[in-house]
């Protein structure tokens, strides 16, 4: 068989294939609205006007009907973090692979610095309000982090044991409150503050509070993430 | 004052229109930068100065997103056009070469 | 009125998706990649100012962001490899 | 009209992962992932589900691509080098 009939072959079975999932796309799409009523996410609504009061309902799903879920992603990533680091830490010698050096660059990314870290502050602070909570702000932070790695080159390092020990230390904070929640209580992640105006900044009890520290621990992990890809031994 | 606003918008949407269809008839690398990146600054620009015509409580973050979009656009597409210079040469005939000396 | 100015991004946003399939070079492709995140912002910003919410905003600003960074990302990717493929 | 971008979005994003899985050069196919994620952002913001819009934009689109790009340039560099 030559490559031309083979790359005929592949065509025609692609195009088959489009124009299938076309066709169930459109016979999907034409009755999305007539079709939709809302089950479970009225449920969920009528149990937060009871309870927790936030004006944005996913954070108390996230948060409060299923924080033991939340502790679990967090330490999951916790674990990748470890292996990554047990793998990349022991060469001696590091250097960065984009070490390349333009002003241009380093005078834009320090203007844009404190605007990305700013923006992260409010939208991990504003969790409870508006889109967004811990694991997004803890992102963008991080993403500010890896603009000065590009930008700087060598000239910016980040000390290991410092970001360790925040991550640890926020951590730790997350289950303290959980714990205080439990002797308060009675029960794993309960509120022991007491609920604001709806739709201030301080209100929803703890869910600031938990938001805070998830976010603390994810910027630092992504951080240590990108750091330890972004640096190889040998440098040519 | 919406209607302001909605002549703001059309404009906007015009020259990102043009700096499309600019995109996709040149002829090579740095030329397509020169059409996709300028063109599109100002017409994102003039759709934010439209949305806050129409809707002046918003002014805040919608200034806030045009002074992040005049700083990050023509910067992304400098570094772009370096790089774009150090992998393939120089690409015109002229035979002006401004950036020989400092790589 | 706000329909048409919609469909006239959608229109600009379909012209660069061809370039951004078909372009021979990867900084062809960096290229379009940076002008839809361009016109997908105002896309947006429309969008919310249809909505008359301030929430929405939030995502456009991050959809600006990641632009940037990959921009800036592979632009750096590309002269890197240059340099190693020179040895 | 909503519908009708709702429609253009899904229809792009299966070209875009058709082209994903054909293509032959790896950083071509991490930008052409890059574009899907920003696909998929417009298509849950249109749904009215701004929180997931946010985790894709930052995580699926930026931190993965980035992870992805940084570890090809690492695997090439210790092929090269043997």
């Amino acid at each position: 068989m030559s490559i031309k009939q083979k790359i005929s072959i592949q065509t025609i079975s692609v195009s088959f294939v489009v124009s299938i999932m076309i066709i169930i796309l459109l016979g999907i799409l034409l009755n999305f609205t007539t079709q939709f009523q809302p089950t479970l996410g009225s449920d969920l609504l009528a149990i937060n006007a009871n309870s927790t009061e936030t004006a944005n309902a996913v954070t108390s799903v996230v948060t409060y009907f299923r924080g033991f879920d939340t502790l679990g992603e967090v330490t999951i990533l916790f674990l990748s973090i470890f292996g990554v680091s047990l793998g990349l830490e022991g060469f001696k010698e590091k250097l960065n692979i984009f070490s390349y050096q333009n002003t241009l660059l380093k005078i834009g990314v320090d203007t844009l610095f404190p605007i990305i870290i700013l923006f992260g502050i409010y939208v991990i602070v504003h969790g409870h309000l508006s889109p967004g909570g811990g694991f997004q702000g803890g992102v963008i932070i991080a993403s500010g982090f890896l603009l000065m790695f590009l930008a700087k080159g060598d000239d910016f390092s980040i000390n290991h044991k410092i970001l360790e020990l925040v991550e640890s230390l926020s951590g730790a904070g997350f289950i303290l409150i959980a714990l205080l929640g439990l002797l308060v209580t009675d029960r794993f992640l309960g509120n022991f503050i007491p609920i604001g105006e709806v739709g201030e900044l301080f209100s929803g009890g703890i869910i600031p509070l938990i938001y805070i520290f998830v976010g603390i621990k994810v910027s630092a992990e992504i951080t240590a993430l990108l750091e330890y890809f972004i640096r190889i031994k040998d440098v040519r | 004052m919406s209607s302001i606003g909605f002549i703001f918008i059309f404009l906007g949407i015009l020259f990102l229109i043009l700096s499309s269809i600019g995109l996709l008839r040149m002829p090579d690398t740095l030329t397509r930068m020169h059409a996709g990146t300028k063109a599109s600054t100002l017409g994102s620009l003039l759709v934010i100065v439209g949305a806050i015509f129409i809707e002046p409580t918003l002014w805040f973050k919608l200034s806030l997103l045009g002074f992040f979009l005049l700083i990050t656009n023509p910067l992304s597409s400098s570094i772009l056009a370096r790089s774009t210079y150090l992998k393939f040469g120089f690409l015109n005939k002229s035979g002006i070469d401004d950036l020989k000396d400092n790589k | 009125m706000i329909n048409f100015l919609i469909f006239l991004t959608l229109i600009a946003i379909g012209l660069s998706f061809i370039r951004f399939l078909k372009g021979p070079h990867l900084t062809d492709r960096v290229v379009a990649f940076d002008a839809m995140g361009v016109m997908a912002v105002s896309l947006l910003v429309i969008l919310s100012v249809t909505i008359k919410d301030n929430i929405y905003l939030d995502v456009a600003f991050v959809f600006a962001l990641i632009g940037f960074i990959g921009t800036i990302i592979f632009s750096r990717f590309n002269v890197v490899k240059e340099g190693d493929d020179n040895e | 009209m909503i519908g009708l971008i709702i429609l253009a979005i899904f229809v792009s994003m299966i070209i875009l992962a058709i082209f994903i899985i054909f293509n032959r050069d790896l950083p071509h196919s991490v930008i052409l992932f890059m574009g899907f994620g920003l696909g998929s952002v417009v298509l849950f913001f249109l749904f009215s589900a701004p929180d997931v819009a946010l985790t894709e934009a930052v995580i699926g689109t930026g931190a993965s691509s980035v992870v992805l790009l940084v570890t090809l340039l690492q695997v090439r560099r210790k092929e090269r080098k043997r």
